[in-house]
């Protein structure tokens, strides 16, 4: 019963990760349209955004190879199933065990590897150096992200996000230091790798200053569709798991009833308004750093979160 | 015991033979033929003795140093090792028969212009002499057989490496291969010599059972670090690695990158986990930054090489220092008492061991298809193969993924595990040490994912976008042995990506003779579908579910989106920023260095003095514009031209002593002579 | 032993090494051969002495040899083939005649300092005459790496020999075997030389080393 | 003992027919029935017994290096056929300096037997100074400039060695005879070693300090070694490897003797010591000398004082292992160091030069032979299968778990030898070969490959006896 129960929450966490995360985006760019003065479209304009693009027929370059046309299956389905793993609402998910924290990122990374080659796959100079910048940017953010993992098995002893969500809502750990380092790190890299200012403009028209726009550039169709919806799912993802981590309060765990569900399920709906409107402020406030910044910016975070794994031993003697 | 050796036997009687037959094109059939099937053999024969758990098994033979003989074992440990060594020469031998078969049809490699000759040196009769030795270290018992083994492997591969040697660059990779070689086993000589003791006890038996002293003790440990460590190519003793592997044969490649390393692997898992007695946890930390250091240089290099087999060479590297990590981890543990976790990061090791022999020989098989195909190695100059080696490059993608440690692939697993055991450096009681895990647990988390940018950059560059050279336009897929060869390990690797326990738990005999463990132990048994070490840790992790849920969501949202949504595809012309006109050279790409050159601003003017040189004509010149990139490789520029430098400044030195005259020479003899009767006057008194 | 007996192998040996230290003097080739026959002189009578002495025959034989060969017959050739080659008549030394003396007064302490000690027990003669021949072996080693004439080198050489055979006369009942091969040994030595000394002289017209010394090999 | 008579004078015979013996091909030929009946002969000793009388003594120790030396002398026999009737074809030689070189040849190789085979101290002296007699006409054979200077050094040094160790010899007997009483005793080994525990300790380290100057001029020691490369270079080829695999033998073996009679004295001044430094100073020197040769022969006549200096170090270290390893290292090095010699042979005379930068990829031109010579550097560096590196390997651990820092520049020294011969190796085999392909060589390669045979079977198994017989010389050599 219990393991039926876990199965129907999976499959519930899946389509709700599906279905805000364009809602999310949708969120921040009305705040940010609304906080520079304009009227900004509806939240839902995400929604149709990739719909429409679903029913097009996409453009494909000549020299496209099949590998450039499996890319976004795999890729949106990488992101979503690990969205998936991230208890947003509940931490009874029948899932949870097939990968912890660390899993998590590798399967970010797989994504990542396949955006990444898709990009250079027809052979146009834009590709080639989103590409490029975006291994550059991973490469410091996977890192930053793993010490921030680090930090929070040593607390938990854990890495698995169920297990982490769960202790932390049975005995509260109290305000930390290290966790809070911890969070700055994890923030960073969040806006780092979902390509949000200041490291990436998701709205630019300029090839020379992309980093995921110029990846993306040749494609079209159904294939934007799902690299789009995908970096949509990341979004969320990334904001499900702070969410878990730092801000658990309302998830339910296992052997609570419905009604915990659906609370879990408020709360959640609740922190994305809050992450969203939060983001939106933050980008409005702040200008696009050069390409070469980003070394200092990602390698901050990575100290920042060593720190924080250095910290624990202090304050805690662990 | 007997079929270890007899199938050494074989091997080096293959070996004659092709030296018998070396004028008729029947050599190459046998050596290869014969190391392939004795692999296979080998491998199935310590797979079965991994699975049942056979005891160990020991002879000695009256060879060798006269009074000793010659001791053999095989545990678990050597089975483990056996079975990765001989795994992977299967497949080389495989790929290596269709190699040199290609080059027997073109004449050279492949039916582009070549630009290399054909190796010229003979390889057949080398190749199974090579596989011989390296599996004759595996079952020694004795200092001086496993040494025998050790430069008789070394001694191989130098001759390997030479079979190219009308290249201007092999001779000085050989040169600086073998003298390397040499001076590792020179400190493995002086670490045996010291274990043994003044009276000669080389048995490992006997070296067990001793107890030798600190001073001792410790400088064993550091030379037996230094000695393997130089042969697995540990930073700074790397330097001729990324020089000789890449200048033999490509299926020699494979094996000196994929499997010769983890023979030096093994010789430090030996010495430092079975013949020394209780470990120090300084030994495990000394490994821990070692490993750190060689991983994120090895991989930074990695990125910066153009050169397909260079590149993989420093790739291994940086491989070399993730299993050392995990074996300094492993080590900590066993030095603080806490066997299951020495267990799970021994496991990483040993895991990282397998699939790195498997995927490191993989990607070499792909650089040598491609060389063999478009008789090029530069990535400047290829791209686009994916559209004519298709399968080739289906089979590298596996590789690169697997190398990136993505899951589901096994590299991954690997990775895994290994930070599960970092994640238990808490546990330890000193402060170095918790602290110092972390850092290592960053950098290793740095290498990890710049190896992914490598590989990025590897595939992207050589297999995507358009050609770069003509080279790369003429290509076409290699045949069915290269292919099969290259199957067989990415096979593999998707095997143990998809389901690692059941391989892991083969490993159980090797933890067990390591570090008194398995990596289950204290678990009730698991699925096996599931990764699950341990109780330490509540963490898990499946490949399979993974595979099959992403697998399935793929297809279900491909096919609704095909059925509900749209279907077909246009072609057209890519976005040049406006620019429609043919670009038939496709120089507008982005090439290696320039895909590098972010990571080079960053990392490059700190690990290795980078300056990137522009030379930009005037407008309304006309001659070309210049890039150049400038790399120093800080290993040479501190510790070994300083070492070339002062033999030099000493032979010119000394050399005058050869044009004295008669009568200079005589004083010579007149001071040495009064010299010594000096020194026997003083003593005297 | 008599004391005068003992007294005049003494002597005799005394003089043996003081001839040595006139060969370093010299400058002179002619006066170089003069001594280095004096020196043979005093040698074989010094051995003769000895074989009265003791009663031993043999080193008669020993006397014999050194007086005939090494006093008249060698520096005889010597002298005929400087004249004969016309060679350059100084000794040419390398290091000044002042500094060679003190070199070689040095080197007679050494001797002194190594053998007296380790002897303590041995009868004085021997004790005596191992200081003497040491230093004479050492003098005419530093003979022939202080003197750049192939001539005076040669002499060097045979004044090592000189202390040999002062050395095997010095020590009782010494096998005729090593009086054999020490004449041997210098007979070859000479017709060796002079086999060289050809050679050298048909294609150098010199017989100063340094000149031959050019093919020391290996030099560009 | 009338055994050992007949193989010490049989090449004296030998010599004296040669000497007489016009043509070259009966020569040539007599010399190789001449060197296979003294081999044949050697070969009976392995079932004499060890027994000594005041001419004569027979041991394990010289038992092996008797047959060692009558066994490459005849395969240089077989190599010196070819590689003179070369010469004589390009006119570098006449016929009457050829029946000078086959009696010589004999004449060297009787007092090489003599030195070994001499219970006597005084014989053996004669014998090592015949050697140098013998050898120094034989350098001087092509009389060229630079072989006459080559002789000429030669000569001299090693007179002047030859003479100190004369000394030394007579010190020797002066110590022995206040004890043993005037007379042949004093003068005869066996005997010597029985008494030598009551000779006068001063004389007797005095003597040795001569003996091992005098003699180690001979074995090539630092900075007595000036003659060895020239004479190895200029002399015709199957005298350097007579030379290197042989000579130095004797010589080295003359100084053991005398090391065997301090050992067995409790009071003596440990020559161990004075070994170590010396072999040490050799092996550096020789081994950073390799880096700037460029003459091949020369090249391996440094590559011989290394291994001098090796030797030399070994029996300096002293104790079982040690001493077994150098004895060993005796063996091999003569075998391979005068295989090496006949390749370079054979490579120099295809070649038409000796510099090491005319000759380049022999494994192309000639693979038979490059491979031989890739074999022997291979062999003579220490690599395994060869048996160079069993004995390397006692050495070095032996070394360093007595005392490690001596063992710092024994690696040391190794290393930088090492690479230098790999280098100018490699060099030589591989790359573009300097010389058109399948250019006719002097000669079989029977020899080179037979040497390499027996080092590679010592490498990995060691007949029983022998081992034996090294045992117990190792245990008179003492620590």
């Amino acid at each position: 019963m219990t393991f039926a129960t876990a199965v129907l929450l999976q499959l519930v966490q899946l389509l709700v990760m599906l279905a805000v995360a364009p809602l999310l985006i949708g969120w921040i760019r009305w705040v940010k349209s609304r906080l520079v003065g304009r009227r900004g479209a509806s939240p839902l304009q995400p929604w149709r955004d990739i719909l429409r693009l679903l029913r097009k027929e996409p453009v494909l370059a000549h020299q496209a190879s099949p590998l450039f046309r499996a890319s976004p299956y795999l890729i949106f389905t990488a992101i979503w199933f690990a969205a998936a793993l991230v208890p947003a609402f509940s931490t009874d998910l029948a899932l949870a065990p097939t990968a912890d924290l660390i899993a998590l990122i590798g399967f970010l990374a797989s994504a990542r590897f396949f955006l990444a080659l898709a990009g250079m796959d027809v052979g146009t100079s834009f590709g080639g150096l989103g590409s490029s910048r975006e291994m550059l940017i991973a490469a410091l953010a996977e890192p930053a992200m793993l010490m921030v993992v680090f930090s929070v098995a040593i607390l938990f002893r854990t890495t698995s996000l169920a297990e982490i969500a769960a202790q932390i809502l049975s005995h509260p750990v109290g305000l930390r230091i290290s966790l809070a380092l911890a969070l700055i790190s994890l923030l960073m890299v969040a806006i780092a790798e979902n390509a949000r200012i200041p490291v990436d403009n998701p709205a630019t028209h300029l090839e020379l200053t992309m980093v995921h726009e110029a990846m993306v550039l040749e494609y079209s169709g159904r294939h934007l569709a799902l690299i789009e919806a995908a970096s949509h799912v990341k979004l969320t993802l990334y904001v499900g798991l702070i969410a878990c981590v730092f801000f658990p309060w309302g998830m339910a765990t296992p052997g609570q009833g419905f009604a915990a569900g659906l609370w879990g399920l408020l709360t959640f709906g609740f922190k994305l308004v809050a992450a969203g409107t939060l983001l939106a402020l933050f980008e409005t406030s702040i200008a696009k750093m050069r390409v070469f910044r980003y070394g200092e910016f990602l390698g901050g975070a990575l100290l920042l979160s060593l720190l924080g794994a250095i910290f624990l031993y202090v304050s805690r003697g662990v | 015991m007997f079929a270890p050796l007899t199938i050494i036997a074989l091997m080096l009687a293959a070996a004659a033979l092709a030296v018998a037959f070396s004028r008729r094109p029947a050599a190459d059939a046998v050596a290869y033929g014969a190391v392939g099937v004795l692999s296979v053999l080998l491998a199935l024969w310590a797979l079965v003795r991994l699975a049942s758990g056979a005891a160990d098994i020991s002879v000695v033979l009256p060879i060798g140093l006269p009074w000793l003989g010659a001791h053999f074992a095989v545990d678990g440990l050597s089975a483990f090792f056996l079975l990765v060594v001989n795994l992977a020469t299967a497949a080389a031998a495989l790929f290596g028969w269709g190699y040199v078969r290609a080059h027997a049809a073109h004449g050279h490699a492949g039916d582009a212009p070549a630009e290399r000759p054909p190796a010229e040196g003979p390889v057949a009769p080398l190749f199974p002499a090579f596989v011989a030795g390296m599996n004759l270290v595996l079952i020694a018992a004795d200092a001086f057989v496993f040494l025998v083994g050790w430069e008789f492997m070394s001694l191989a591969s130098w001759l390997l490496v030479l079979s190219t040697h009308r290249e201007p660059a092999t001779q000085r990779a050989a040169r600086v291969y073998l003298i390397m070689a040499s001076f590792g086993t020179l400190a493995l000589l002086l670490a045996f010599g010291l274990l043994a003791g003044s009276d000669g006890a080389y048995a490992f038996e006997s070296i067990r059972n001793s107890q030798p002293g600190a001073v001792a003790m410790t400088l064993a440990v550091l030379l037996t670090i230094m000695g393997a460590g130089s042969k697995a190519g540990v930073v700074p003793l790397h330097v001729w690695l990324p020089l000789a592997h890449p200048a033999a044969p490509s299926h020699v490649s494979a094996l000196m990158s994929g499997v010769m390393t983890k023979v030096a692997i093994y010789a430090i898992v030996r010495v430092l986990f079975d013949l020394l007695p209780e470990p120090q946890w300084w030994w495990g930390g000394l490994l821990l930054a070692l490993g750190a250091l060689t991983a994120v240089l090895g991989v930074l290099y990695a990125l910066m090489q153009d050169d397909m087999k260079t590149l993989l060479a420093y790739s291994t590297v940086e491989n070399i220092g993730a299993i050392i990590i995990a074996l300094g981890l492993a080590l900590v543990f066993k030095a603080s008492h806490t066997p299951v976790i020495a267990a799970l990061a021994m496991a990483a090791a040993l895991l990282h061991v397998l699939n790195h022999s498997l995927f490191k020989s993989l990607m070499f098989f792909v650089a040598g298809g491609v060389l063999s195909a478009t008789g090029v190695r530069d990535l400047g100059r290829l791209g686009g193969l994916i559209h004519v080696m298709p399968l080739t490059a289906f089979l590298a993608l596996v590789g690169s993924a697997a190398i990136a440690a993505l899951p589901p692939l096994n590299g991954f697993v690997g990775e895994w595990l290994l930070f599960q055991a970092i994640l238990n450096a808490p546990a330890l009681p000193q402060w170095v040490l918790k602290i110092g895990i972390a850092v290592v647990g960053a950098l290793l988390a740095l290498s990890t994912a710049l190896a992914a940018a490598c590989f990025v950059r590897f595939y992207g560059m050589a297999f995507l976008g358009r050609p770069r050279g003509p080279e790369a336009v003429k290509a076409h897929d290699v045949n069915r042995p290269m292919l099969l060869g290259m199957a067989i390990p990415a096979a593999l690797s998707v095997a143990i990506g998809v389901l690692p326990t059941p391989v892991i738990r083969l490993f159980e005999p090797a933890l067990l003779a390591t570090v008194e463990a398995g990596a289950f132990d204290d678990r009730n048994y698991q699925p096996w579908f599931w990764l699950a070490p341990t109780s330490a840790i509540g963490n898990s992790y499946s490949g399979l579910i993974m595979v099959a849920a992403i697998a399935g969501l793929s297809a279900l949202l491909a096919w609704v989106i095909h059925r509900y949504a749209s279907r077909g595809v246009r072609r057209g012309i890519p976005w040049g920023c406006g620019f429609t006109g043919g670009d038939p050279m496709a120089r507008s790409q982005y090439t290696p260095s320039s895909f590098s050159q972010p990571l080079r601003r960053v990392f490059g003017s700190v690990a290795f003095s980078a300056r990137d040189e522009v030379d930009m004509p005037q407008p309304g010149e006309t001659r070309a514009a210049n890039f150049r990139v400038h790399l120093d490789d800080p290993a040479w520029r501190l510790l070994f031209t300083p070492i070339v430098k002062l033999t030099e400044r000493w032979a010119n030195a000394v050399n005058r002593l050869q044009f004295l005259t008669i009568r200079r020479h005589l004083s010579l003899m007149f001071f040495a002579l009064v010299a010594l009767l000096a020194v026997v006057a003083l003593l005297q008194r | 032993m008599s004391d005068f007996a003992y007294d005049a192998s003494h002597l005799l040996g005394a003089i043996v090494l003081l001839m040595s230290f006139a060969l370093l003097y010299q400058n002179r080739l002619f006066s170089l051969l003069h001594v280095y026959s004096a020196q043979a002189l005093t040698l074989a009578a010094a051995a003769a002495w000895k074989g009265y002495a003791h009663d031993e025959t043999h080193l008669y034989v020993t006397a014999g040899l050194t007086l005939i060969l090494k006093a008249i017959i060698i520096p005889i050739a010597l002298h005929r083939i400087v004249v004969k080659l016309d060679i350059h008549r100084a000794v040419e030394p390398a290091m000044s005649i002042g500094a060679t003396m003190i070199a070689g007064v040095s080197l007679v302490t050494l001797s002194i300092l190594l053998v007296l000690p380790v002897t303590a027990e041995a009868s004085a003669l021997t004790r005596e005459d191992m200081a003497l021949s040491l230093s004479v072996v050492l003098l005419g080693l530093l003979m022939m790496i202080s003197r750049r004439n192939a001539v005076s080198q040669v002499v060097g050489f045979m004044s090592i020999e000189n202390g040999l055979i002062l050395a095997a006369v010095g020590v009782a009942g010494m096998p005729l075997i090593v009086e054999m091969s020490v004449a041997f040994s210098v007979m070859v030595a000479f017709i060796i030389f002079g086999i060289f000394l050809f050679d050298i002289r048909e294609r150098f017209d010199s017989l100063d080393i340094q000149k031959i010394e050019q093919y020391r090999g290996e030099q560009e | 003992m009338t055994l050992v008579a007949a193989i010490v004078l049989s090449p004296l015979l030998a010599a004296f027919l040669l000497a007489f013996t016009p043509g070259l091909k009966r020569a040539a030929a007599l010399n190789i029935a001449a060197s296979s009946a003294h081999f044949l002969l050697a070969l009976t000793l392995l079932w004499a017994p060890h027994q000594s009388t005041a001419l004569f003594l027979l041991d394990g120790f010289n038992i092996y290096l008797i047959i060692l030396t009558t066994f490459v002398a005849l395969t240089t026999s077989v190599f010196s056929a070819g590689y003179i009737a070369t010469e004589v074809k390009e006119g570098k030689l006449n016929p009457l300096n050829l029946r000078f070189y086959h009696a010589m040849y004999q004449a060297f190789l009787f007092t090489m037997l003599l030195a070994l085979s001499t219970n006597n101290l005084g014989v053996m002296w004669v014998a090592v100074e015949g050697a140098t007699l013998t050898t120094v006409l034989m350098v001087s054979l092509y009389r060229t400039p630079a072989a006459i200077e080559a002789a000429w050094k030669y000569f001299i040094l090693c007179g002047v060695g030859i003479a100190l160790a004369l000394f030394g010899t007579i010190l020797m007997y002066m110590a022995a005879q206040p004890i043993m009483g005037p007379g042949m005793a004093a003068m005869t080994w066996t005997d010597l070693l029985g008494h030598v525990p009551r000779i006068n300790a001063g004389i007797l380290n005095l003597a040795f300090v001569f003996l091992l100057v005098g003699y180690g001029t001979k074995v090539g020691l630092a900075p007595l070694h000036a003659w060895l490369p020239d004479a190895h270079a200029e002399g015709p080829t199957p005298i350097s490897a007579v030379l290197s695999g042989l000579l130095l033998n004797v010589a080295l073996y003359a100084v053991l003797r005398f090391k065997m009679l301090l050992a067995a004295h409790d009071e003596a001044l440990a020559p161990g010591p004075l070994m170590i430094f010396m072999g040490l100073a050799t092996l550096a020197l020789a081994g950073i000398m390799l880096y700037r040769r460029r003459d091949v022969k020369r090249f391996f006549a440094y590559s011989s004082i290394e291994h001098m200096g090796l030797i030399t170090f070994a029996f300096g270290m002293g104790g079982p292992l040690a001493n077994f390893a150098g004895l060993l290292h005796m063996t091999m090095h003569s075998l391979t160091k005068s295989a090496i010699f006949y390749a370079v042979g054979h490579a120099v005379q295809a070649r038409g030069s000796q510099q090491i930068a005319d000759i380049r990829g022999l494994t192309v031109s000639h693979p038979a032979l490059g491979w031989g010579l890739l074999l022997g550097v291979v062999a003579i560096s220490g690599l395994p299968p060869f048996g160079v590196f069993m004995s390397e390997f006692l050495l070095v651990t032996s070394t360093f778990a007595r005392t490690p820092w001596l063992a710092v520049p024994l690696t040391v020294g190794l290393l930088v030898a090492f690479s230098a011969l790999i280098m100018r190796a490699q060099q030589m085999c591989f790359g573009a070969p300097s010389m058109p392909q399948g250019r006719p060589l002097s000669g079989a390669l029977v020899p080179l490959y037979a040497h390499l045979a027996l080092v590679l079977l010592a490498g990995l198994w060691l007949p029983e006896p022998l081992v034996a017989w090294f045992r117990s010389v190792a245990a008179l050599l003492g620590g």
